[in-house]
Parts: C-alpha cells; structure tokens; sequence
C-alpha cells in the first residue's frame, strides 16, 4: 500500500480522470435529451470533486477538501436537482435539432481539445521535466479543452436550457484548472466563486422560466426582437 | 511709443463680450432691455476692440501676455502682433457696425423669438472669434476656433422650424467638424516636433520639420483653413449655410468668420511652418483662381439674393487667395519684396472684402426685412421706396466689382501688380501661371460686375414685381446708419488706400523681415506704386478728383445747350409697345441666360417650358418655365461620398442581428484566435 | 501743376475733337467701300450738337440712375482719354494710373450703362445690358493678357513707361509675341467698340443690337453725351494699340513741334487703323450672339501664345 | 476603516429599502446613502493623497490613488442618479407603466419600486467592492456580481424585449466573465510558479505586482488575453459589445446610466490592474499591441450604427461602446500620456455620460417612443431646458471643445504620436468626427424643427435640477478642473506606470 503514499500515482489517477471529463464532455455535444445532459453535467462534477479530493488527500492540502465537498454538493448534487425540476416544470424533454449537427459538432469539438493542447504546449518547460510540471499542462490543456467545448455548445444549441449547461461545464472547466494548476484557490475567493455560480444558475433559473412563459419556448434563437 | 495699453483695452473688449453674453442670457424675459444691452455691450467691445488694434498697429512692437491654466498644454496666452491687430481691427469695425444694426433690426424677434439666447450666441461669436486672432497656444486657439464654429452653428439654425435651414446647419457643422479634424492633427505633428502647445516654439521647430512633415502639416492645414474659408471644392456648405442664418449674422458669416481661414493660413504658413516650398505656393494659388473663377461663375446663376452673395464671398476668398499663393511662392524663390507686395494685397482685399460684403448682406438683410423675399424676381424699384438702403447697396456693388475708384478696386489692382511681377520672379513654366491668373482675375472682375449689374438692377431699379416690393418701405435708423458706416468706409478705404496701407509695414517686417520699398506712396501720398521703380502707377484720389473736376464741362454742355426746352417725364418708349408693366419686364434668370447659354459645359443647365393653351395655341394662357443648373459639386463629389458611406454602415449593420448565437460566435472566434497566434512569443 | 492742368486741357480738346472725327470717318470710309456716297465726314458733330439742343423724355419708371448714368459715360471716357499718351509719349494723367485704371475705368462706365439700361424697365434695355456685360465679362481675359504680354516687355503696367519702351526699340514689333499680342488685342478692340461681326451699330433689330438697345431709353443731351463718350472709348481703345505697338512719331515732350509731328504721325496711324477696322467691317457678317465667344477665344489664344512666345523667344 | 464605511453603507441601505413600505422612504433611504457615500468617497482620496494607500485587514482590502478615483466616481454617478430616479420613476408610475409588463410578471408598482430601490445600494456595493478588493480573486467575485445585480434592473420593465436582452446580457456575460475567472486563476498559477504556493496573500495585487517580473511568461501571455476579452465583455469593447444595445434601451433610464458609467469603469479598472502586472511581467509591446487593435476595433464598430441609427437610446449605447474603445486605445498608447489621457477621459466620461442618459429620458418620457422616426422633432419646444441640455451634451460627449472630453481626447493623440502611431492617431480622429456627425445630425433632428404641439412637460424638479446641475458641472469642467482630482488622477498614472 506504498503507492498510497506517491503522489506521482495521484497525478496519473488525476490524469486519466481528467481525460476521462474530458470524454464526457464530448458526449455532451452530441446528447439531444435535457435530462441526460443535466445527469452527465453533474457525472461531470462528480469527478471533479473526485479529483480535488484526490489532490487533496496526495498533497494534505486540507482545504481543498471543503472545494471538494463544495463540488460534491453543489454541482453534483443541488443543481442538478434544481435543473431537472425546470425541465420538468416547463414540459420540455427533447433539445430540438443543434444548430450544427451531431457528427460535425463532435469533430469540432475534438479539433477544440487539440487546440487546448496546442496552447498548452507552450507552457512545457523543458527545464522542469517532472510529473508534475506533465500534470501541469495535461490538466491545462484538458481544462481549455473544456472550456472552449463549453462555449461551443452555448452557441450551438438553441435551448436556454442548454445554453445554461453549456455555461455550468465551462465553470467545471475553470474549477479543474483551479485546483489541479495551484491546487486550489484560496478558500474565501472559492467560496465566493461557487456562491457566485449558485446565484447565477438561480437568475438565469428564473429567466428560463420567464422566458418560456413569455415566448411559449424555450428556443432562444427565437429572440430576435432587439436588432438593428 | 511703446507704453501704449494694448493688453488692458484688449481684455476689457474681451470682457464686455462676456459680460454681454451672459447679461442678455440673464434677460431674456424683458426683450426690449434684453434687445439694448445687447447690442450696447456689442458695441462697447467693438470700440475696445478697435482701441486695441489701433494701438497695436501703432506700436509696431508685438504685446505677449500668458496666464497659465491647470490643464496640461492649455494656458490662456495671447500674442499681439501685427497680424493678430489687423484682424482684431477688421473685426471691430465689421462688430460695431452689426451691432448698430442690430439695434432695429433685431426688433422684429421680440416676442417671436428668445433674443437673450441670440445675444449670448452672437457675443459668443465676437469673443471666439477675437481669441482665435490672438491666441498664442495652440489649445486656445483650437478652443476659440470650435466654439466658433459651434456657435455659428447655432445661430445659422436659428429659425430651426424649416427644413432648409436645419439641412444647412448640419451640413455647416459637419463641415466644420472635419475642418477641426484636421486642424486637431495639423497642431499634434507641430507639437510631436516642438514639444509644447504654444505658437512661439513652433516657430522654433519649424526648423527641425522634416520636408515630408511640412507638406504633411501643410496640406492639413491648408485643408483645415480651406474649408473654413469655403475654397472650392470644399464651399459647398457656405451657400447653404449663410443665406439662412439672420441677416446680420450672415454679414458677420461672410464678412469675418470666413476671413479666420485666412487669418490661420497667414499665420502658419508665414509664421509657423518655415518657408514653404513653392510648389505649396502655387497649389494656394491655382485654388484660388479656381475659386475665383467658379464662385462668380455659380454667383451668376443665383436669383435668391443673399445666396448669390454667399457665391461672391467664394470668388473674393479666391481673389485673395491669389494675393497669398503668390506672397508664398515669392518668399519660396527669395523675393521678399515682392512677397510683401502680393502679402499686402491679400490682406487689403481680405479688409475690403469684409466691409463691402458685410455692407451687402446688411443691405440686402434690410431688403429682407421689408420685403420678406429673397427672390430677385419678386423684388423691383426698391430705390424709390427704400432709397438709402439703395445707395449704400449701390456703393458695395461698385466697391466689389472691383471698380475706381472704390476699394475693391485697390486690392485687386495690387494683386494684378503682385501676378506681373511674378512673371519675372519665377523660372520655369510656372512664369506662365501667373499672367493666366490675371486674366482669369480679370474675367472674375467682369462676370463680377455683370452679377452685380444683376443684383442691383434686378433688385432696386425698374418696377417692382411683386405686392411686397411695391409696398417696400425704408428701413428703421439704426439699421441705416450701421450701413452707412460701412459705406463711408468702403470709400474711405479706396480714396485713402495711400494714407491707409503704410498700416502693414509693421506686419510685412513682422512676417516677411522686410517692409515694401519706401515708394509704395510716391507724390507725396498721392499715388500708390509697387514699389519698383518703373512698376505701374495708381491714384484713386486723384482719379476721384479728376472723375469731379470732368464733370464740369459735361454739365456745361447739357444745361447750357439743351437748356431751352424742358426735360419732361414720359412713359417708357420701349420700342412704341405701348403698357410696360411689371409683366414684360427683364427678369434676372433672362439676364443671365447669355452667360448661361456660354458656359453650358459647366452648369448642365435644364430647362421646362408647359404652355397653357385654351382657344388656339398662337394663343397661350399661361406659361409656366422653370430653369436650374447643376450643382455639379454636390451632385458629382459629395452625394456619391455620402451614399457611399451610409451604404457601408448599412450592410455593417447586420453584424447586430439579434441572434445570440451570432454574438457568442463572435466571442468565440476571436477567443480561438487569440489563443493560437497570441500566446506565442 | 500749372503745366499738369495745361497738357491735360490741350489733350481734352485733342480727344474731344478727334473723336467724332474718326467715328465720321470709319463711317464714311465704311459707305465708300459699300459703294454709297455716304453722309460726310462732319456729320458726327452735327448729330452731337443736334441732340444736345433737343429736349429729352425721361421714362417714369427711371431712377435717378439713369439720369447720372450720361455724365458717368462720358466723364469716365473723357478721363481716360487724359490718362494715354497720344502724341507725346508721356501722357498728362499718367501718373493717375496705369492700363488697368484705363481697362477698369472704362468699366465703371459700362457698369453705370448697363444699370441705366435696366432702369427703364424696358425689356430691350434689360437684354442689351445683358449682352454688353456679358460679351464685355468674356472679351475681359483676352484683354488682359494681351496687355500683359506688353506690358511684361516693359515690365510695368504705367503707359507712358510702356511708351518710352516701346519708342526706344521701335522695330520689336515685328516680334511674334507683340504681333499675336496685336492680333488679340484687335479682336478685343472689334468687340469692345461694338463694331461688326460682334454688334451692328447701325441696325436696331432687337435680336442683333446689344449697344443700341441699352441707350435706347434716351433722347437728347443725355443721349448725345453717351454717344459722344461712346467714341470717345472708341479713340481711347484704338489709340491704345496704335501707340503702343506701332509708337513712331510719339513726341518724347511737350514741345510745339514735337507735338505737331506726333499729331500728323498719330492721326496717319489712326487712318490706318480704322482702315483696317472698316475693311473687316466690310467683308464679314454679324455674328449670332453665341458665337462670340468662340471668336473671343481665339483672340484668347492668341494672346496666350504671345505670353508663351515672349518666353520662348 | 473609512474603507468598511464605504462598504458597509451600501450594502445596509439595500435591506433597509427593501423593508419600508412607503416609496417616499426608500427614495430617501438611497439619496441619504449616496449622498454618505460621495462624502466617504471624497474623504477616502483626500486621505488617500494625503497619506499614500489605505490598507485594511493587513490587505485584503486596499485603497490606492487608482482605486479611490474609482470610487469616487461610482459614488457620484450613484447620487446623481438616485436624484434623477426619484421624478423619473414617479413620471413612470403616474403614467402607469408598471402595469404593461404585469403579466410578465411585472407586479404591482410599489414592488417594481422596491425592486429598484434595494437592488441599486447593492449594485453599487459590489462597484465599490471592484474597487477596495486587493485580492484578484474577490475582484472577480465582485465584478460577477455587478452583473448579477444589473441583470435584474435590464428585465425591470418586464417585457418580452427586457427578458431577451436580460437573457443576452446574463449568458454574454457570464461566458466573459468565466474567461476573466479563467485569467484570474492562470495569474495565481503563474505567480504560484515563481512564488510558491501561498494562501491568500498569493493573489493579492499588492503582494503580485512586487514580483510579477519574474512571473511564467506563457503563462502570462494566456492570461492577460482572457483577462482581456473577459473585461472586455463587460467594458462592452468589440466583438464582445453586442449585449450593450439591448441591455441600455431595456433598464430604467437611472440604471442604464450606472452601467454605462458604473460598470464601464469597473471592468476597465479590473483590466488596467491586470495591465500593470502584464506590463511589468512582460513589457508594454504585448498588452499595448492588443489594446490598440480592440479599442480601434471598437471605436470602428460603434461607427457605422451611430451613423445609420433609428433608436436613440440604442444609439447611447453605442456611444458608450466607442468610449470604451477610446479609453481602451489610449491605455494601449501606453506611456505617462496615454494613461493621463485614458483616466482623465474615465473620468470626465463618468460626469458627462449621465446627463446624456437623463436627456434621452426625459425625451423618451414626453415623446412616448425611443425611435426617431417617430419622435418627429421640435423637442426644444416643449422642453427647452431639456433640449438645450441635450445639444450640449452631445456636443461634450462627442468630444468638442470646449467640453472636457476634448482635452483628454486631445492627450490620447498626443500619446499616440509620440509613441510614433501617426496613421493610428490620424483614424482615431476619423472615427471620432464620423461619431460626431452621426450623433449631432440625429440629437439635432430630435431636439430641433417646428413645434409638434406636446404640452409643455417640465414641471418635475427632481429631474429638472439634476439635468441643470449635471450641465453646469460639465460646462465648469469644460475650463477648470479641481486640483485635488487632477492630483489624484496624476497619482492614478503613477501607479500604472511605475506599479505603485
């Protein structure tokens, strides 16, 4: 039970979960059922806390404990909750056809990882070739990747729902980022960050549900009145 | 001499500018008061003013204070010199006399109008328009000059309820607008170079331009000052702007506002940029001539009064600009001399110009106030009923036809000196630019008279066309007397150009190092010369005498001879048809139908004639015939310009569609980007 | 002084005598190439002083422009017929000005005339001042620069300056510059008098006449002193190119019998002139009124070459 | 301590006017907060320039030359608005236009008030909060929850169109701001890779700008772009702008005016502090070359719709895109005279853009549309002062002289030639006469032309003495500027040019 103890077997467990993020994410672009996206968003944030408890529990970095029960609670568990309780409210199962469709979607979404990669490259540090610095810029490049995939599902579906999801996983992007990079942010400007994303999730709830009662859908690409 | 209290009397002018705008603003609700102090205030500026420029001139020594303010490159600092005392002298004269005007004029706004916001406008102008002759800090001057220009914006939208005049406003102050522009980047080039805002170090700097920087500066600067003194191609606004506004604003327009162009392009070209290389001498020049040329051309054309004068002050801005691109190209080959002359020329005319064009816009503003027309064809035999107002308009008609021996006739006389001259001065082909501008100035001087011939017989003599002109009636005191400032000084001005010019040695010595050879008046101040020994020779006065003195035997023979049978009064014989009535007489579109047959090339012209016949058509009931030209440069330069632009900006439109995936997308794209290409080194 | 009013009042007379005898003259010489017999050569001066013993009508809807307007013709031409040498070389006025006092005195007067013309407000009046401003306003640039060119020759727009030169190199006439000058100059003249193929002084159809039909308001006095400042402008423009291109016999002074040859040389020279005038009178139509221009750009282009052959040559 | 005050006050105020009943005691509980805040603020720069920073909680609060500014600014605008709100909100309810959005859950009028008058104590809490904040991290949390706070005040009417342009704004936003967030993060990395790891000290500024020298340049590089377009989002610079249009002509005229000044300078002060580290980690070329191509961009794209606009409070915010791309320009300029310019402009920006907003207000309010087409002209006639009021300001907003923003106008050019940006600084005054045209051409068909024969309409004096006094306090500017605030602006440039 040596190997407990090694932090380089944490960073390759850190690794191979954070691909593993990364695969969910891909297969987030291509699902059309609300609810099954909501439930690999909050998989998604399952492993997340995973790996902070992980980090945590290599470096004893006692504090990033409470992120990761944070994550746990939050975005694995409360919102997901809440989402699924729209979903049902506003009477929508299905996202409607993608502006860009599933496969092209997919490929794109696989160019965008190799993009995270691509930026990431120039973090690499010949100097420093231990695990950690490899670490350093895999998980960078997977959280780019993340970020840049979650974008790309807010702009291509027309759901506001989605578009909220799309949102959360470019959050879930950042938070890998923050705590496998610096193993962590201080406490208090994480605490302010998961309060911040709560209230946001809460508004755009609300405008989610406004505007389906104002617009009898929920297809955003429907508002169009304020142009020039 | 030297003690002589420049700066004070100068600053209380400014002050009395002030004080007046915000003491009529304050008053507006009792608008005869309001009305008084007004123009009062106006005009004790106007004498301060005047008291300043005289001693300025005097003491030929230029007067500088500064008063630094708290913002960076901005300090209050003036520089009185000779230059800035001869435009504060013009603008006096032009101030006092508008202002006396005013007095009746600006009755009719009582209770139509809010004359207090009009007073703070028109004191506003005054006072900008006295900062930009003096200031000596490129910030200050950049301040006056926009306020300026702000300001005439809004008085030339003063009667804001027609369409025309708000189309004409906006058209003036984008215009001017760019002209800021300009002259915002002309002042940042000389300040990159000299380090500092005030006049003094650009003169210091002028050294250190490269050739590249000086034709850069000087092509933004001539831009700048083209467009404020309505050169072509740049006038159009000018014949759109000025008729609107109130008569005496239009007079202070033309007359003054214009004449800060000139005032700048004197300043920076003589006294900021170095010596200019010639080729910008003959580009100032061969713009003048075309404006010349073109602004009487399009003067000719006009039936509506005042914006035929708007045209003329085109064609004399051009004249004078003539006078100035060959004072440059002078100094460029090394003729100071010479250089004086066209300089003295340029300005003189830049004087005169300004009196008898504010004289005509006042005459033709007390036409307006009595008739309500602008129309030519709706006017007629004006001199029997308003009779003063004739004779004064008579006087600037001669006086900007450049005839003896009023002073337009001066002006004009030393810039043919100035062009001969330069024939001899320059090498090359250019030699033969300057007799071919002569000529062109001579055809300017003919169309010139032949348009006033227009104006003048048109508007006042035969009979009147209209109910309103025949019901015409002479305009109140005041207004009469403010023209008859003018028109005492436009004769004043030609009979006593050889005591009056000495007045620019100081400026020639100031701006060219040298002053016109000291027989500039030769005859004991009788006659005017070039200052070259065998160059020509003239003398109003003496040609004003010996006009007199000829008069003698003409009357002799008429009443000696012809004294046994009485002159009776008749009916018009016009060839034995009986009746002559307003109906068939010369209409000024008939007038210059000739000249618009003539240059055809130029105006485009189009015509419709519909008969209306009821019994046979040898017979016609009515006529109906309507004429216009071209506006060749709004309708081939401008529109295009302006059509261009609003298409682009609609087509970019579509960038705002509404649609939030477009919007995201466009986040997106540039992230990606930015991502590949920016984060490497 | 005394001597200044002395020459002036002797070349007054001059002017005031010579004038109608040339305008009978051109018209006699004009009838005899016509093969008519013509009225004699006097009758000039009897038509003047016929109407200046006649009453006159001035119209009821005239100003007193058009009453001032006589005497500015006729003082204006009177004037400038002191201001150029005619016999001698310096001319008595000429320090009043030079050319260009002449050029813009003469259109002084034709200002006033051409505003007495519309005063009447009589269409014919109204379309002769048209025709006169506007032929005048186009013949203006010719003019100008073929009296530039002569005046470049003797760097100086003063006459009598112009004169002195051009007596002391009296053959450079014959250099092209100075005949296109001449050419140009002519045409101009052609125009500027009113003359055939410009304007028919002696008809008074309205759709040919442009001088005729501005005057024709007046009657009597008023309308001799127009007349009699008519030819005067006639002699001041035709002694202006005869002494300034051909200036033989110009008396460098004052003196009796300088005087006399210079008058003997000037009034041969003026025959010739007039010669000249009559001959293309004769032997050309009146053009119609928009051709003008075409003729006035000739006599443009003529001046323009004599500028750039001046340089050239 | 002051800098607790400074929080504290807001951040009771909202509660406290959430809990009366009566709306005359919410308007008093906001104008008596603002009007406290404006003295805190202007005590804080007086002790600022007196004894250099105010630190509080060894750090974690920290108020400097630049950040007081800031403050001061946001405090103003929030009084001169609450000022302005009071008649504005009551022309509204006299005119019942609570009631149109009622079935969009639009409520009764005194709640929509409540709405208001709690929301904006806490909207201005979190502006003063961007500024105090030291540590990088909490900056963020604050400037997300400027957004939060603003997007309830763009769907306050509660039509269709306020929740479209609400939905736009939150999901814009909160996409700019986890890329800020992003950024933020990447900066803790880098100077956790040069600093070691470190609690909370790591990521404030005070602490990071010591060393940022021997920062991760690639690192660095990254972050600085995403802290750019994230700021940027919010600063409304181009292509990020596109929520601007909608949110400013959906919010109540009062709140609009706050985040078109409030906010503006909230995010550019976020941007500028990440400007400063990125300067002294990685010189002044990357961030300046950057800076110049958005803010042209910007000025570029707030072009052609000032020029061919229908709507004029759609056409304010493209006024506001175009200053930010000024002040954006200018800190690209870089150097002593770029930066004076840029804050100089911050700040005569904040004083003017207000009144432009109150004007359009009270225009919108008499005519009953924001379109032109409709409004048909001959405002001026119904309401001269208002009319008077809105040819001028358009006239400072525009940059002409003699107004304030000429001068820093004038600086920013001056900074661009002599950092040798000839052709820049030549399109830079293209940009700015073509917004001048546009501008003035559609205010002056507005304000001007025959009577349309409205009642005479200016009869609230809350609006009437804020539009008068904003006026006076520009012109007054135009000519002199407070010494105190011009000394507080050269320290600002201190600190961003030297880092402290």
């Amino acid at each position: 039970m040596t190997f407990l103890q090694d932090p380089e077997f944490g960073d390759r467990i850190i690794t191979l979960m954070a691909a593993l993020v990364l695969v969910l994410q891909i297969a987030a672009v291509g699902q059309r059922w609300l609810v099954s996206s909501i439930r690999i968003y909050s998989l998604q944030s399952f492993l997340l806390a995973a790996i902070a408890g992980i980090i945590a529990y290599f470096n004893h970095a006692s504090h990033i404990y409470i992120a990761a029960l944070l994550t746990l609670i939050l975005k694995a568990g409360l919102l997901p909750w809440l989402l699924e309780r729209l979903v049902k409210k506003i009477k929508i199962r299905r996202e409607i056809e993608p502006l860009i469709n599933a496969p092209l979607s997919i490929l794109i979404s696989g160019c965008l990882t190799l993009v995270g990669y691509v930026v990431a490259q120039s973090f690499y540090h010949q100097e420093e070739t231990s695990v950690r610095a490899a670490l350093g810029h895999n998980t960078l490049a997977v959280a780019i990747a993340l970020f840049l995939i979650g974008f790309f599902t807010m702009l291509n579906r027309r759901k506001a729902l989605t578009q909220v999801l799309g949102l959360l996983s470019l959050e879930n992007g950042l938070f890998l980022a923050a705590i496998s990079l610096t193993y962590g942010m201080p406490l208090i400007v994480e605490l302010g960050i998961f309060f911040d994303v709560l209230v946001a999730v809460m508004i755009l709830g609300i405008l989610v549900f406004r505007i389906r009662e104002a617009f009898d859908s929920m297809d955003v690409s429907k508002l169009r009145k304020l142009r020039e | 001499m030297n003690t002589l209290p420049v700066g004070p009397t100068f600053t209380l002018s400014l002050a009395a500018y002030l004080t007046g705008a915000l003491a009529s603003l304050a008053t507006w609700r009792k608008p005869a008061l309001c009305r008084y102090i007004c123009c009062g205030s106006a005009l004790a500026g106007a004498i301060f003013g005047g008291f300043a420029a005289v001693f300025g001139i005097l003491q030929s020594t230029p007067v500088r204070w500064s008063v630094s303010s708290g913002i960076p490159f901005f300090s209050y600092s003036f520089d009185y010199d000779a230059l800035a005392s001869f435009f504060n002298l013009t603008l006096a004269i032009l101030a006092g006399a508008v202002s006396i005007y005013s007095l009746s004029y600006l009755k009719e706004f009582e209770g139509k109008r809010n004359i207090g916001f009009f007073g703070f406008l028109f004191h506003l102008l005054l006072l900008s328009l006295a900062i930009v002759f003096t200031a000596a800090n490129a910030f200050l001057f950049l301040i006056g000059w926009e306020v300026m220009a702000l300001v005439s914006y809004g008085l030339v939208a003063f009667y804001h309820e027609d369409r025309e005049t708000r189309r004409a406003g906006l058209l003036y102050i984008v215009m001017a607008h760019v002209d800021a522009g300009c002259l915002l980047l002309g002042f940042a080039l000389l300040m990159q170079v000299s380090g500092s805002a005030e006049f003094a170090s650009f003169r210091s700097a002028a050294l250190q331009l490269s050739s590249g920087q000086q034709a850069i500066a000087f092509l933004l600067f001539f831009s700048c000052f083209g467009i404020k003194a309505g050169v072509i191609p740049f006038h159009i606004w000018l014949p759109a702007a000025h008729p609107v506004a109130p008569s005496n604003i239009s007079a202070l327009l033309s007359g003054i506002v214009l004449k800060a162009g000139i005032y700048g392009m004197a300043r920076i070209f003589l006294d900021g940029l170095g010596v200019l290389p010639s080729w910008a001498g003959l580009l100032v020049l061969i713009v003048g001539v075309a404006s010349a040329v073109l602004g009487v051309l399009y003067a000719l054309m006009e039936h509506d009064l005042k914006r035929l004068l708007a045209y003329h002050s085109i064609e004399n801005i051009g004249i004078i600009l003539i006078g100035l691109g060959a004072a440059l190209v002078f100094r460029a080959a090394g003729h100071p001399q010479l250089a004086a002359v066209a300089l003295i020329a340029a300005l003189f005319h830049t004087l005169n110009h300004a009196i008898f064009k504010c004289l005509l816009f006042l005459g033709a503003g007390s036409v307006l106030h009595s008739t309500r027309s602008r129309n030519m064809e709706e006017l007629g035999g004006l001199i029997r009923t308003m009779p003063v107002t004739a004779f004064c308009f008579l006087i600037g008609a001669v006086a900007i036809s450049g005839l003896p021996p009023l002073n337009g006739f001066v002006s004009e006389w030393l810039t043919y000196q100035s062009l001969l001259a330069g024939f001899g001065a320059t090498g090359g082909l250019t030699r033969i630019l300057f007799p071919l501008a002569g000529s062109m100035l001579a055809l300017t001087g003919a169309l010139a008279a032949a348009c006033f011939v227009k104006a003048f017989g048109i508007t006042f003599l035969a009979l009147p066309r209209s109910a309103e002109s025949r019901s015409a009636h002479e305009a109140p005191r005041s207004m009469l007397v403010g023209m008859g400032c003018l028109t005492v000084a436009c004769v004043a001005l030609g009979l006593g150009a050889t005591w009056f010019l000495p007045m620019f040695h100081a400026l020639t010595e100031q701006l060219l190092g040298t002053r016109v050879g000291a027989n500039l008046i030769t005859a004991h101040g009788w006659v005017l010369s070039t200052g070259t020994p065998h160059g020509g020779l003239v003398s109003t006065a003496a040609i004003a005498i010996a006009l007199l003195f000829l008069l003698i035997p003409a009357v002799f023979l008429v009443s000696i001879t012809g004294r046994q049978f009485a002159r009776k009064r008749g009916p018009a014989w016009d060839c034995g048809l009986p009746g002559l009535s307003e109906e068939n007489e010369y209409t000024a579109t008939a007038f210059s139908k000739a000249l618009r047959m003539i240059f055809s090339v130029l105006y485009q012209p189009r015509r419709e004639i519909q008969a209306v016949f009821d019994v046979s058509p040898y017979f016609p009931k009515a006529i109906h015939f309507e004429s216009e030209i071209e506006p060749t440069f709004e309708k081939r330069l401008y529109e295009p310009l302006k059509d261009l632009l609003l298409r682009i900006a609609t087509r970019m439109r579509a960038i705002q569609a509404g649609s939030i995936h477009a919007y995201l997308a466009y986040i997106f794209i540039t992230l990606v980007l930015l991502l590949l290409f920016g984060v490497r080194p | 002084m005394t001597s200044l009013l002395a020459k002036s009042g002797l070349q007054l007379i001059l002017v005031l005598l010579v004038a109608p005898f040339l305008s009978g003259i051109i018209k006699t010489l004009k009838a005899r190439l016509q093969n008519r017999r013509g009225p004699n050569i006097l009758q000039f001066y009897r038509d003047i002083f016929k109407l200046f013993r006649k009453g006159m009508v001035i119209p009821g809807t005239a100003s007193w422009i058009f009453s001032a307007t006589p005497y500015i013709v006729f003082v204006t031409a009177a004037l400038v017929g002191l201001m150029i040498p005619m016999t001698a070389t310096d001319a008595p006025l000429s320090l009043f000005g030079g050319v260009l006092a002449v050029v813009y005195l003469l259109a002084l007067g034709r200002f006033f005339q051409a505003l007495g013309g519309l005063d009447a407000g009589s269409s014919f009046g109204g379309l002769g001042s048209s025709r006169e401003m506007t032929i005048s306003a186009i013949a203006e640039p010719a003019m100008m620069l073929a009296i530039f060119t002569v005046a470049l020759a003797a760097s100086s727009t003063n006459l009598s300056e112009m004169a002195k030169v051009a007596v002391s190199q009296s053959w450079k006439f014959l250099a092209p510059s100075q005949m296109l000058a001449f050419a140009a100059l002519f045409i101009v003249l052609i125009a500027e008098t009113g003359r055939i193929p410009v304007d028919n002084p002696a008809t008074h159809l309205e759709l040919t006449m442009i001088h005729e039909a501005m005057i024709l308001e007046y009657s009597g006095p008023y309308l001799a002193l127009i007349e009699y400042g008519a030819s005067i402008k006639q002699l001041v423009l035709m002694t202006l190119v005869v002494n300034t291109f051909f200036p033989f016999g110009l008396s460098s002074s004052w003196t009796m019998r300088g005087l006399g040859l210079g008058l003997v040389f000037y009034l041969i020279k003026m025959l010739l002139l007039s010669c000249l005038i009559v001959l293309v009178e004769t032997t050309n139509a009146k053009l119609r009124l928009f051709r003008v221009p075409e003729l006035l750009m000739v006599s443009f282009i003529f001046g323009a070459l004599a500028l750039i052959s001046t340089f050239l040559f | 301590m002051i800098l607790l005050w400074l929080l504290i006050v807001p951040l009771v105020a909202g509660p406290l006017a959430f809990f009366l009943r009566k709306r005359s005691g919410m308007e008093v509980v906001n104008l008596a907060a603002f009007a406290v805040l404006l003295g805190l603020a202007a005590a804080l720069a007086a002790r600022v320039l007196r004894s250099g920073p105010v630190p509080l909680w060894n750090g974690f609060f920290y108020a400097d030359a630049l950040s007081s500014l800031v403050v001061l600014l946001t405090s103003f605008v929030a009084l001169v608005c609450s000022i302005y709100a009071v008649g504005y909100f009551r022309h509204d309810e006299r005119n019942g236009v609570f009631q149109e959005g009622e079935e969009l859950g639009g409520g009764r009028a005194v709640n929509k008030l409540r709405e208001y008058y709690a929301l904006t104590p806490l909207f201005v809490f979190s502006m003063i909060l961007v500024a105090l904040a030291n540590n990088l991290g909490i900056l963020w949390v604050a400037i997300e929850g400027t957004t939060l706070a603003s997007v309830f005040l763009v769907m306050f009417y509660g039509r269709e169109t306020s929740l479209e342009a609400a939905w736009k704004y939150a999901i814009i936003g909160g996409v700019g701001l986890s890329m800020a967030l992003f950024g933020t993060i990447l900066i803790y990395y880098s100077a956790h890779l040069s600093l070691g790891t470190d609690t909370l000290a790591g990521l404030n500024w005070s602490v990071l700008v010591g060393n940022a020298a021997q920062f991760d340049k690639p690192t660095m590089r990254l972050a600085f772009i995403l802290i750019l377009l994230g700021y940027g989002t919010k600063a409304g610079i181009a292509p990020m702008h596109t929520w601007k249009p909608d949110a400013y002509s959906e919010a109540p005229i009062p709140g609009a005016a706050m985040l078109a000044t409030g906010v503006l300078n909230c995010s550019l002060y976020g941007l500028v502090r990440f400007y400063i580290l990125s300067s002294r980690c990685l010189g002044p070329g990357f961030a300046s070359h950057l800076l110049i191509l958005f803010g042209l961009l910007s000025m570029g794209v707030a072009v052609p719709f000032v020029l061919v606009q229908k709507n004029f409070r759609r056409m304010l915010a493209y006024s506001s895109i175009d200053h930010s791309g000024i002040m954006v320009l200018a800190l690209g300029f870089g150097g002593a005279l770029g930066v004076l310019g840029m804050l100089l402009h911050m700040t005569f920006h904040a004083i003017t853009k207000p009144l432009l907003f109150f004007c359009a207000g009270n225009a919108q309010q008499q005519l009953k549309t924001d379109l032109f087409p409709e409004a048909k002209g001959g405002l001026i006639n119904s309401m001269p002062l208002t009319g008077a009021a809105f040819l001028m300001v358009t006239l400072a907003i525009t940059g002409a002289p003699p107004f304030s923003l000429f001068l820093s106008e004038f600086i920013i050019l001056r900074a661009g030639f002599s950092r040798g940006y000839f052709l820049l600084g030549a399109l830079f005054i293209t940009f700015l006469v073509a917004i001048f045209s546009g501008f003035l051409i559609h205010i002056a068909n507005l304000v001007l032309g025959p009577d349309q024969g409205l009642p005479p309409a200016e009869n609230c004096r809350w609006k009437e003495s804020s539009v008068a006094g904003l006026a006076l306090v520009i012109i007054v500017m135009g000519f002199w500027i407070p010494a105190p605030l011009f000394r507080l602006i050269q320290g600002a440039v201190e600190i961003v040019t030297s880092g402290r």
